[in-house]
């Protein structure tokens, strides 16, 4: 009766390796114009910037130079300089440079705290999860930009990795949220319930089991994160309160605009800056969303 | 002796609420339900929603937390054994009742019958490969598709799956919470009789959880009627389905669709006639909040809730 | 039984996926008679919700090709607000899930004014409101007016499916469908609600079309039967014919493969295969034919079409006369070859 | 519903108290106290230390909490070192300028909300819904900062049709109706530009709303009992993909903060972000703490609401 081995329906030959589940969001976002354009442009970015800035100087870029203030683009100076007679263009590269390698060093600290936050708190649940929840919610209601703030003015030694830590300690709760829901989900389904009668540990199943079904979802949140903490990182700075006046950045480029005179006459040394945050955001966001798209094609599909 | 014995069993689970979630209340999913199976043999926990069947069979296995009582497992006292000393329970596997949730949808279906593997056999990976394909072409699949998603199989498919995932240590007794109730008909008789057919190669035992009566008469020896975490009724499929005694198994009984069309009328007065009786006697039946009393015997095989004595 | 209310003619309808349109509903004729109690019954992907669906309009237009004759008008091809005229009013129809067949943010008493008013506005909301208390009450609801303020999530399962029978009685329809009212309840509440539906079909003369894939359910509440598989029907008779004599392969594996109380069966009867997804539907020759790959290919027709075999007993394919099941030692020896 | 506002603010009240102690340890990270403002070479420090015990200040931190909190609960914030001024005084005018700045973007931010996310949830996949998707999707990635600049740009300085800074023309008496009109006219631009960025999450979220409702079985339901096509939407679609939506608005206010201190630097606007800032980098604290202490419990407040009104709108939530 069940006599006959069941072949399966598809044409596909059963030795075949079925594709893997990146392999179909790779194809899906190829696929995709906008989305692709943008990972061309986005890499094309990275690659220009982190390798153009290994040949600047950047002393020498952020030296006063009282000769030249404030000059508009010409063959020297690209893109004009600043009050200071800096040259904007390098500037603009060292910026861009700073604020995405911030992103990414901020993307992945939040990652891994709310990953691992959220992910132990989902699959235990129970009281552990509502002590955690709760300690999570708080903070989001918190007015996170302020308390930054505040936290960016009376840190002592204010550096780089102090920005970066302080930006971390408020926005992990974000990523802990959508992950322990998730991860709460996942671990009700039968699947989760199945390691745990087939002998697997807790950790096992936590790792090789749940946090699979959630790489999707991490990897989606973590590229629209970085775009958001791109943006926050450049608002910081361009409020003052973001990266010590020595390093250049994209947000600190366009603060130069608070003075209404060059807001309205010296276009060169804010706009290039503004454009080139919002390109970078729209592009990244464009890859986040067509990443979000194709993980939800792929799960009707499954 | 029984091979696996279930004594007094209690599964409770806290309501809480309040700002510090203190527990208010309890659930009493399972509340005090006493049974035992021999080995071979197929044992049917029937029970409408609610009725606690599912939340037995997890906590035998480890599932959920036991309150009170023990489950003896080959004469080896086994209630709440951590799952780190599981050696002592590779011996129980489940199957679950939902085809689609119960593998792993990232998981390639090697990975998914090789986990228990895995966790207690020190195989070489060819080794696991032949076990695996081997577990496969027992389930009626082709080995060569060990290296597909769970997505793309059918439903009665990934049940096979399942089943070979819960049959790779070689167990001894199968928990199989509605193993059936998300298939087609027809798909459901692939797999109950392939269920069947292994129980024989095997020497498994079964605790066939189901809401179907109908399944539960065909598959088991014997069985068990549950009603808001209690026993109502235990008995062979003779005594549960010719005579059955508590009021609620009677209305179980009457409720199901007769196949025969010609038999219509007569199962509408039985059915009326049963409900009657059922507002009728009702608090002979249960007590006053409205759950069954102590099962007494009321012959060699067969037990009934009754009021009194107990 | 009466004149036809509903009659339905080469009906077929098709859904998009990705670039190619395929038929879940194929060539479906049937009529539905005043008091008579119509079962389709079939495996999930049979197609027959879409039957359901596209009777009552719910499909969008251009998936949907054929007649549906509703007392003689062909409602498969009037224009919406006619169409809304008939829907609730004439035509009523019970959903599977109730919980999500009802509004979450609508309190009861109002989801089932909003039928009464749609289709007669100038009851008076305090009428309408005592309409709608009797109505509760007729379907077993044992508070109406308490009822009436709930919202669904607030009552049981079985309490929720009578507030959606309500609902499609309201108006006394002349044609309730009923698309799986049962399978989301348990067997006790089942049967309440069978028992409640027999009772109303006494009621309001209507003529009913059940949809089930539980052959019990229909063995308890049928006239006439029709058995549908991959989109069409493969054979139609009165409940007693149909249980007593199916012809169909299809219709003598189901009727097999089912545990039955009243006999002992050592094995069940396993059909074959699975039922193909929409995609992969035959769409040439007899669909049944792969799952039943021991009786020659010449048994089949080319293209099956509906015999009556007697009078009112239809089945598709001439197949069913060479049909026979496999001996039973055929079954066991799979593992051996591999 | 009772059960549940109770059992809400009860969530509350440990929430408050928790932002108190935040606030608290922030305060005393910062440097000085209220005395540093003094400080002048010609006292005696021996002085300002008796001057600082007869205050509290060199009290165990506990007792120095509960003193803080006595004088918050009072309505007493301290003195602001630098305006020379109790920072009651000084922040009652801020917060009424923020009150309508924000009340002006809140307005606006629905105003663009429910037609654009309602044409564009109901006719997806038209060019309508198209235009609006691209709105959302660059209004969702351009940081506010940036928008506001260009706003500024444009139409401040090179048009000139919006003033560029300031709440109102200098001259004009409280009251006239010339004093309310210049009100709005500089409150314009600035809750525009806020507006028009802060609404992109809500008209993403209400379009998503609608088009899973539609799918949603009880609106086949609709359909089946005869309603017409505009019922369809307008009872159960609209209705059920909306009222979510008006929850939302207690959570804006979180949004707004942070949009407040930007909007309000960049259009020189005198409200509660430029004091915040303002006094920040003067290290005028005892203005800070009190500018954070009160957005956070409006944040907290908002967070509140929300859950009541959500809880009034959707009834499956009053049951938990």
């Amino acid at each position: 009766m069940e006599a006959k081995k069941i072949h399966l329906p598809d044409n596909t030959k059963d030795t075949d390796r079925s594709p893997s589940g990146w392999l179909i969001i790779w194809r899906e976002i190829v696929r995709d114009k906008l989305a692709y354009a943008s990972l061309v442009f986005l890499t094309l970015i990275i690659l220009f910037v982190y390798g153009v800035s290994l040949f600047l100087d950047q002393k020498e870029i952020v030296t006063v130079d009282l000769f030249s203030i404030h000059q508009p683009p010409s063959k020297e100076f690209w893109l004009g300089t600043d009050y200071g007679g800096r040259d904007v263009f390098g500037q603009l590269i060292i910026g861009t440079r700073n604020s995405l390698s911030i992103g990414i060093l901020v993307t992945l600290m939040t990652g891994i705290i709310g990953i691992t936050v959220g992910l132990v708190s989902g699959y235990y649940g129970g009281k552990i999860d509502n002590i955690v929840m709760r300690i999570v919610d708080f903070f989001m209601i918190l007015p996170f930009l302020m308390i930054v703030i505040v936290f960016v003015s009376v840190s002592p030694k204010y550096t780089i990795l102090s920005f970066s830590l302080i930006m971390t300690a408020f926005l992990w709760m974000g990523k802990a949220r959508l992950i322990r829901s998730k991860a709460l989900q996942e671990t009700e389904l039968d699947y989760v319930q199945a390691s745990k009668t087939l002998g697997s540990s807790n950790l096992k199943i936590m790792l090789t089991q749940v946090l699979p079904n959630l790489s999707s979802i991490i990897i989606v949140s973590m590229t629209l994160n970085l775009a958001a903490n791109i943006g926050l990182e450049s608002g910081l700075s361009f409020l003052g309160f973001g990266f010590p006046e020595s390093t250049p950045s994209l947000g600190t480029l366009v603060s130069y605009a608070r003075n209404p005179q060059t807001l309205e006459f010296r276009w060169w040394i804010w706009l290039p800056a503004s454009l080139l945050i919002l390109v970078l955001m729209l592009s990244i966001n464009n890859v986040g969303q067509a990443l979000k798209r194709a993980t939800d094609a792929r799960q009707r599909r499954g | 002796m029984s091979f696996l014995e279930v004594k007094n069993l209690k599964v409770h689970f806290p309501i809480t609420g309040g700002l510090l979630g203190r527990t208010i209340d309890h659930v009493k999913a399972v509340d005090g339900v006493s049974f035992s199976i021999e080995k071979g043999k197929t044992y049917g926990l029937v029970g409408e929603s609610g009725s606690g069947k599912t939340t037995t069979g997890r906590a035998i296995i480890g599932l959920n937390k036991i309150t009170s009582g023990n489950v003896l497992f080959d004469g080896q006292d086994i209630t709440n054994l951590r799952r780190s000393k599981m050696s002592a329970r590779r011996d129980i596997q489940m199957i679950f009742q939902d085809p689609y949730s119960t593998l792993n949808p990232k998981k390639r279906v090697f990975d998914i019958v090789a986990e228990p593997l895995r966790n207690y056999e020190n195989l070489s990976k060819r080794e696991e490969k032949k076990r695996v394909q081997e577990l496969l072409e027992l389930v009626g699949l082709s080995p060569e598709s060990i290296h597909k998603y769970p997505h793309e199989f059918s439903g009665g498919q990934r049940q096979r799956i399942g089943i070979a995932r819960a049959i790779a240590l070689k167990p001894k007794l199968i928990i199989a919470d509605e193993p059936v109730s998300a298939l087609d008909v027809s798909v459901q008789a692939q797999v109950l009789n392939f269920m069947q057919k292994i129980q024989k190669e095997l020497g498994l035992t079964y605790l066939f959880i189901s809401h179907d009566l109908g399944i539960i008469k065909h598959m088991c020896d014997r069985i068990g009627i549950m009603y808001k975490g209690r026993y109502v009724e235990e008995g062979t499929p003779e005594d549960i389905f010719t005579n059955p005694q508590h009021i609620y198994s009677r209305r179980l009984v009457a409720a199901i669709p007769d196949i025969d069309p010609r038999k219509r009328e007569q199962q509408l007065q039985f059915r009326r006639t049963v409900k009657e009786e059922y507002e009728q006697s009702y608090n002979d039946y249960f007590d006053d909040k409205g759950l069954a009393y102590q099962l007494q015997p009321v012959s060699d095989t067969h037990l009934v809730a009754l009021p009194g004595r107990g | 039984m009466g004149n036809p209310i509903l009659e339905i003619e080469n009906l077929r309808t098709s859904f998009r996926i990705k670039d190619n349109y395929y038929a879940a509903v194929d060539d479906v004729s049937l009529t539905v008679k005043k008091n008579e109690l119509l079962a389709i019954v079939g495996e999930s992907g049979c197609g027959k919700s879409a039957l359901a669906f596209s009777i009552m309009g719910l499909h969008s237009k251009a998936n949907v090709e054929g007649n549906i004759y509703f007392k003689g008008r062909d409602i498969a091809n009037i224009s919406p607000a006619k169409l809304n005229e008939l829907r609730g009013k004439e035509m009523g129809m019970i959903f599977q899930d109730s919980l999500s067949a009802l509004n979450p943010l609508m309190i009861i008493g109002d989801q089932i004014d909003e039928i009464i008013y749609i289709h007669n506005n100038k009851l008076a909301k305090k009428d309408r409101k005592e309409k709608v208390i009797d109505l509760l009450d007729k379907v077993g609801i044992l508070h109406p007016a308490f009822t009436y303020n709930q919202f669904p999530h607030e009552l049981s399962g079985g309490m929720r499916q009578r507030v959606v029978i309500a609902m499609a009685i309201a108006n006394e329809p002349e044609l309730l469908i009923a698309d799986e009212p049962t399978t989301a309840l348990d067997v006790t509440i089942q049967s309440q609600i069978l028992d409640l539906l027999k009772k109303l079909k006494e009621d309001i003369h209507a003529g009913i079309i059940l949809i089930t894939h539980d052959l019990g359910v229909v063995a308890e509440m049928a006239d006439r039967v029709a058995v549908m598989y991959a989109g069409q029907i493969v054979e139609i008779a009165d409940v007693y014919t149909l249980f007593e004599n199916p012809l169909h392969p299809y219709t003598r594996s189901l009727l097999n493969s089912v545990p039955n109380s009243n006999v002992v069966q050592s094995e069940l009867h396993v059909i074959e295969g699975i039922v193909p997804s929409l995609q992969n539907l035959p769409r040439e020759g007899c669909r049944f034919s792969p799952r039943i790959p021991w009786v020659d290919s010449s048994a089949h027709e080319k293209n099956p079409e509906l015999h009556e075999v007697n009078p009112g007993h239809f089945v598709r394919c001439t197949c069913y006369r060479n049909f026979y099941f496999p001996e039973k030692s055929k079954g066991d020896q799979h593992h051996v070859v591999s | 519903m009772w059960k549940f506002t109770v059992r809400r603010i009860g969530i509350m009240i440990p929430q408050i108290a928790l932002l108190s102690i935040l606030i608290f340890i922030m305060a005393k990270m910062m440097p000085g106290d209220a005395l540093s403002g003094l400080i002048d070479p010609s006292i005696d420090p021996a002085t300002i230390e008796a001057m600082r015990d007869r205050l509290g200040l060199n009290n165990p931190w506990h007792i120095q909490y509960v003193d803080w909190i006595k004088g918050v609960i009072q309505g007493d914030f301290g003195q602001s070192f630098r305006f020379k001024m109790p920072v009651t005084e000084l922040i009652s005018q801020r917060l009424i300028n923020t009150f309508w700045l924000s009340l002006a973007t809140l307005i606006l931010t629905y105003l663009i909300a429910i037609p654009l996310g309602i044409t564009s949830g109901r006719y997806n996949d038209t060019w309508a819904d198209r235009l609006i998707t691209g709105y959302t999707y660059v209004g969702f990635a351009a940081p506010l900062f940036i928008f506001a600049l260009i706003m500024v740009w444009i139409f401040g300085f090179h048009f000139g049709w919006f003033p560029t800074s300031g709440s109102v023309k200098p001259g004009l008496s409280p009251g006239t109706f010339e004093y309310v009109l210049s009100k709005i006219n500089h409150l314009m631009l600035p809750a525009l530009s806020m507006a028009l960025i802060a609404t992109v999450t809500t008209v993403q979220y209400l379009r998503s709303e609608i088009i899973d409702t539609k799918q949603k079985d009880f609106v086949v339901t609709a359909r089946a009992k005869g309603a017409s096509e505009s019922r369809v939407y307008n009872r159960h679609i609209l209705r059920n993909s909306l009222l979510p939506i008006a929850a939302f608005f207690g959570y804006e206010i979180t949004g707004l903060i942070g949009g407040t201190i930007f909007i309000e630097n960049i259009f020189g606007y005198p409200g509660m972000g430029q004091l915040f800032l303002e006094s920040i980098t003067l290290r005028d604290f005892s203005v800070v703490t009190t500018v954070v202490l009160i957005f956070g419990i409006a944040s907290i407040l908002g967070a509140l609401i929300s859950d009541i009104i959500l809880s009034l709108v959707d009834p499956r939530i009053r049951i938990k």
